[in-house]
């Protein structure tokens, strides 16, 4: 089973890097970039788990290990 | 099934081939052909230039190890010895120049633990064309933050380094790194394969299909179309390599392992290959046991491989389980992949067939050499006659100017990246004349500095080289330190090319004439040819590293002015003549003429005389004048010192005053001292034979500078430090400022 | 008094910091290996800077799952005393056991320089040694230093003053300028509320010999030593007091 | 618009950052996790500009900006 995870920023932290990037783009004339944000993903090739298992298993690992609740928020979904 | 594409996709020609062929004593496979190609390249076998490195000088009583080694080593006493070595990663860094520097400092760390030390410093030299283009400043980005990536998260200081600026650099930048290790000198370990029947042991991160040597081959053996996707940039990992590390320095220092060898470039072949031939040995591995992170990989990739972060040791049968478990409480695999056997052969299996089998000796020592034909190029650069010059009819402009050209300017943006106090030995930090890193538990220190003005080298290759020597001398002099050894990098154009060559002699003779003179060894160094792009080649850019020692750090003076009211001492002469300055470049736009010119008895002089003024205590401050000349100097000397004191000084040198100011004759630096102290130097200069001049006094808020009894420079510190602080910052600023 | 220096697969002030603790401070201190779950008698765990884990997936989230840290965790919450040094810091804000996170550099460069901290509390057993207001010179050298906590948090840390350290300017003053990678509140340490854990940016021991620039940070260390050791710190090892000419 | 925009590591490229999080999750108890590659994602808000324009600015500025196509590949999704 493949699942992605997407981690980012919550929208009340500032993200630097997003910014970076959008000034980046209209540097280069990119105007119709009117914002980025930047976060992480992480895909997850999962073995000998049923779907039921998996969908306990993700949001807990993501909680606890791949995203910092204080800062970031998460979102997943199964590849297949 | 060899032809002439195979052959030449793998950089031999015929005449090899046939060599290689009466050697091994039958057709080779594919993958022994592979073997032959990467290890017989100009990279591994030194073809083009093996020949000239053996006029350096080599020999010296605080030798262990010369060229030879993956570094080289010295004596420093005390039951010590410093590991050192520099390396270049230049094509790499352009094609992705994050990992590119970033692998790079990666290669030369394991160099140097290898041999048992545990690397303590790292320096970087670096080339870049100019900041003003966009291209340019990606580059220099991504190659700082490779470095920084890398050497920082292992925790190895960044400790110095130098960056130069020029359109030669454009589409090939220089990335060197030096790199400096310490070990006691009963535990040094070398690469070499001891007692037939000893396990051999795999370590470190898995074979992938990185940085497979040689364009694709579209023969059977490779199959499918879709593997040319082979990516050729390798990817860096600190954290593991931080991990082999402590691991391998763990098995070392508990005395577990017979030997060891880093996999760099070629990987697996080069690092049991050599290790075979060292100990007059062979070796059998089994490359299904070799690790792999990728399916199907064929006998010619895990054997060509260049993945990074991995390491072959040779043990004894009964320690292979206590080097296993020191490796897994790094969480690292140690598996064992074959074993050390006679007969000189290198042996290598697959699913049970053998797939190698070539004498080591025709592999790594009988690499064919050439003595390509070389022939100077004409006109010689350095000896078109200058224009006739005006005289600046602002001074302080000009001096701002030339403080805020790039190659002068402060390089803080740079070192700042860089954590170059971990380890708890920076006693000066970078942007001094060299580094010095403490010993702890001893007054010892060392010190450490790269240098090679390129310009000076494409104007006059062989005076080049003598400057890059002199120069980094005579850094080490200013903060205390006497050399003791030397390791270089030797950057340049396609050696095929006769003028290529031609600067190569050149360069060699001029630094083995140098280091004959400083009697110091050349214990090792790279050479990196083929750094042409679009047909152009890149200026001749020998760089070089040397390494100092200090007996009493106590006595180790830095370049800042210690406060107001200090002699100030000019040692050296002035002398005329702007040709390959910085100066000529920024303020005429000119690359030309002849450049400085050096007599190294003198040089030797000067040096000798700032070390005793220093060792018996009369110095306050010392820096060396080098892009810029004494204008620079000064101002240097202010921007390092406490408070940023100023200072004035008069001249009455018989020479132009634009040459008087940002001139750079050798041999030449900048001292302070107490006053009291004054008569004492001169004196001293006297019985050394040295020209010593008071050309002033520290203090104030101005650098002034007068020339016989005319004002010629009367820039404010502040401004002037605001030019030099700013000039790379604010080049960098632009990209993300200027939008809309 | 005993001081137990953690070693996580990256951390590399561990040497560093077993260095100034044991040679400079003269203190009994062991290496503590984060596997196992012994903290072998130390009254001062010290979490040291480094990459544990190469930081690959954010600075100090992996390390908190490490065996030892259980045991420090446990410590902490009897009072015991740690001490967070830059990943060690950050360690502890990801293990729950401080207030926050940390957000990368404002400028998304690493940074290795000195710095000016102004004390703020000097009622900490990490800091008595010195005096409010006080400013130190004392290196940073990290690219995830930029502290965040939600306005809530913030709002309890600063009402019972645990901010100990704060960016400043030489003089004392709070500027933009000073605060180099962009902190709330130029927060650049602080303790959690029994005031036993204490994390902080800066490298104390960076900043323990004279000859490397700085004698600064050793307020962090002889406080700890007044108030949780007997023994007064021994005449320091003499190399390690000698000026040298230094520059800045 | 929004554009949600993948990038990772091409398959053969080495993922050290994935590696870790894997060897953590395993060592943490999570066996079921058989391999993870962590990667970048990037949400960008576009404006005044037609659906047709998107589709092809979004490749351009990630071949040019988002990913370095030596060793990363990119992927995309219009999210609304
Ligand atoms: N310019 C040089 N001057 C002196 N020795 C050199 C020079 N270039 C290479 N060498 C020596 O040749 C040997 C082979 O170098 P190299 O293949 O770069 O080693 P490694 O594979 O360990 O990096 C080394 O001992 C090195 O020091
Ligand atoms: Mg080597």
């Amino acid at each position: 089973m493949r699942v992605r995870i997407l981690v980012s920023f919550k929208d009340s932290v500032l993200d630097p890097q997003g910014q970076t990037v959008k000034n980046a783009l209209h540097t280069m004339g990119y105007a119709a970039v009117k914002d980025v944000r930047q976060g992480k993903v992480f895909e997850i090739e999962l073995e000998g788990i049923a779907r039921k298992e998996a969908e306990a298993l993700i949001p807990e690992i993501s909680r606890k290990v791949l995203a910092n609740p204080i800062i970031e928020k998460f979102d997943w979904q199964l590849l297949k | 099934m060899i032809d002439k594409t195979i052959l030449e996709q793998h950089g031999l020609n015929e005449e090899e081939y046939r060599l290689i062929v009466e050697l091994i004593g039958k057709e080779p496979n594919l993958t022994e052909l592979g073997i032959f190609s990467v290890m017989w390249s100009e990279h591994c076998g030194y073809k083009s230039s093996r020949v000239h490195l053996k006029k350096l000088p080599t020999e010296g009583r605080r030798v262990v190890q010369g060229p030879g080694e993956n570094a080289g080593i010295l004596d420093i006493g005390d039951g010590q010895v410093v590991v050192f070595k520099i390396e270049s990663h230049n094509h790499p860094s352009f094609i992705e120049p994050y990992q590119g520097a970033a692998t790079g400092v990666g290669g030369i760390l394991r160099d140097i633990f290898t041999m048992g030390a545990r690397p303590i410093a790292v320096l970087d030299s670096l080339r870049f064309g100019p900041l003003s283009e966009p291209g340019n400043r990606t580059v220099m980005e991504g190659v700082v933050s490779g470095i920084a990536g890398y050497g920082n998260s292992i925790g190895v200081p960044t400790v110095g380094g130098e960056i130069y600026f020029n359109s030669c650099y454009d589409l090939n930048p220089l990335v060197n790194v030096f790199c400096l290790g310490l070990a006691d000198k009963d535990k040094i370990f070398y690469a070499k394969a001891e007692g037939p029947g000893n396990p051999v042991l795999y370590v470190g991160a898995k074979t992938g299909r990185d940085g497979i040597h040689g364009a694709t081959m579209a023969s059977a053996e490779f199959g499918k179309e879709t593997e040319h996707k082979r990516p050729n940039v390798q990817v860096g990992d600190p954290f593991k390599e931080k991990l082999l590390l402590e691991a391998c320095l763990e098995v070392m220092d508990r005395g577990l392992i017979v030997g060891i060898q880093d996999m760099g470039a070629a990987g697996l072949t080069c690092s049991s290959t050599e290790m075979a031939a060292k100990g007059g040995l062979g070796i059998e591995i089994d490359l299904d046991l070799v690790p792999q992170r990728e399916a199907g990989m064929t006998p010619y990739e895990i054997m060509l491989s260049e993945s990074q972060e991995r390491m072959l040791l040779v043990a004894t049968a009964d320690k292979v389980a206590e080097v296993q478990a020191v490796f897994s409480k790094w969480d690292l695999d140690a598996p064992v992949i074959g074993h050390v056997a006679e007969g000189g052969r290198i042996r290598a299996k697959f699913k049970g067939r053998v797939v190698v089998d070539v004498p080591v000796d025709a592999v790594v020592n009988l690499c064919p050499a050439y003595r390509r034909p070389s022939r100077p190029p004409s006109p010689l650069p350095g000896k078109a006659p200058l224009p006739a010059l005006l005289l600046p009819n602002d001074y302080d402009r000009a001096f701002l100017d030339l403080l805020s050209s790039p190659t002068v300017a402060d390089k803080e943006w740079v070192f700042r990246q860089y954590d170059h106090m971990v380890q708890v030995n920076t006693t000066l930090l970078p942007g001094a004349d060299a580094a010095v890193q403490r010993i702890k538990g001893s007054r010892k220190a060392l010190a450490m500095t790269v240098d090679g003005n390129p310009l000076y080298t494409q104007l006059d290759p062989r005076t080049g080289a003598k400057i890059a020597v002199a120069e980094a001398c005579r850094n080490l002099a200013c903060v205390g330190a006497r050399p003791i050894g030397v390791t270089n990098c030797l950057n340049f154009g396609n050696p095929e090319k006769p003028e290529v060559m031609w600067q190569f002699e050149q360069v060699v003779d001029g630094m083995a004439e140098a280091c004959r003179a400083f009697d110091i060894p050349v214990t090792g160094g790279n050479v990196s040819f083929y750094n042409d792009t679009e047909g152009l080649s890149i200026y001749p850019t020998p760089v070089l590293g040397v390494v100092g020692l200090i007996e009493d750090i106590r006595k180790a003076v830095s370049p800042g002015f210690k406060g107001p009211g200090d002699a100030v001492l000019l040692v050296g002469e002035n002398k005329e003549g702007l040709g390959g300055t910085e100066f000529l470049r920024v303020a005429h736009g000119l690359e030309t003429g002849a450049p400085p010119q050096i007599d190294l008895e003198l040089e030797k002089r000067v040096q000798e005389y700032c070390l005793s003024a220093i060792e018996a205590g009369l110095v306050r401050s010392a820096h060396d004048l080098s892009e810029g000349g004494l204008a620079v100097g000064l101002a240097e000397c202010a921007f390092h010192g406490r408070g940023r004191t100023g200072c004035s000084v008069s001249l009455e040198d018989a020479v132009r005053p634009d040459t008087l100011l940002f001139g750079e004759a050798q041999s030449r630096v900048l001292l302070t001292c107490r006053p009291k102290n004054l008569a004492r130097l001169e004196e001293m200069a006297k019985e050394q034979g040295v020209p010593v001049k008071a050309i002033g006094r520290t203090g104030g808020a101005l650098i002034a500078v007068d020339h016989r009894g005319r004002g010629l420079v009367r820039v404010k510190v502040e401004d002037a430090f605001h030019h030099w602080k700013n000039a790379v910052p604010d080049r960098f600023k632009v990209r993300t400022e200027e939008g809309p | 008094m005993r001081f137990g220096v953690v070693q996580f697969p990256g951390s590399n002030c561990d040497f560093d910091t077993f260095h100034v603790l044991k040679d400079v401070m003269a203190q009994d201190t062991v290496m503590l290996w984060h596997k196992d779950h012994d903290l072998q008698g130390a009254d001062c765990v010290v979490l040291p800077g480094g990459f544990s884990y190469g930081d690959y997936l954010r600075s100090g989230a992996i390390a908190r799952f490490s065996p030892l840290m259980q045991e420090v965790k446990a410590f902490a919450r009897k009072g015991g005393h740690v001490l967070g040094i830059c990943n060690g810091f950050q360690i502890l804000l990801e293990l729950g056991l401080l207030p926050g996170a940390m957000l990368r550099n404002k400028n998304l460069k690493f940074l290795c320089r000195h710095v000016h901290i102004r004390l703020e509390n000097d009622r900490t057993p990490f800091t008595r040694a010195g005096r409010r207001g006080q400013v130190l010179r004392i290196p940073i050298a990290h690219f995830d230093g930029n502290y965040y906590a939600p306005p809530r948090t913030l709002a309890e840390v600063e009402r019972n003053r645990r901010v100990v350290f704060r960016y400043c300017e030489p003089d004392g003053t709070l500027t933009e300028d000073a605060n180099v990678n962009g902190s709330l509140a130029s927060i650049a340490g602080i303790v959690n509320e029994g005031g036993n854990v204490l994390g902080l940016m800066p490298h104390p021991e960076r900043a323990s010999e004279a000859l490397l620039g700085s004698e600064d940070g050793r307020v962090v260390f002889d406080s700890l030593i007044r108030s949780l050791g007997a023994r007064r710190p021994r005449n320091p090892v003499p190399a390690s007091r000698e000026k040298v000419g230094h520059d800045r």
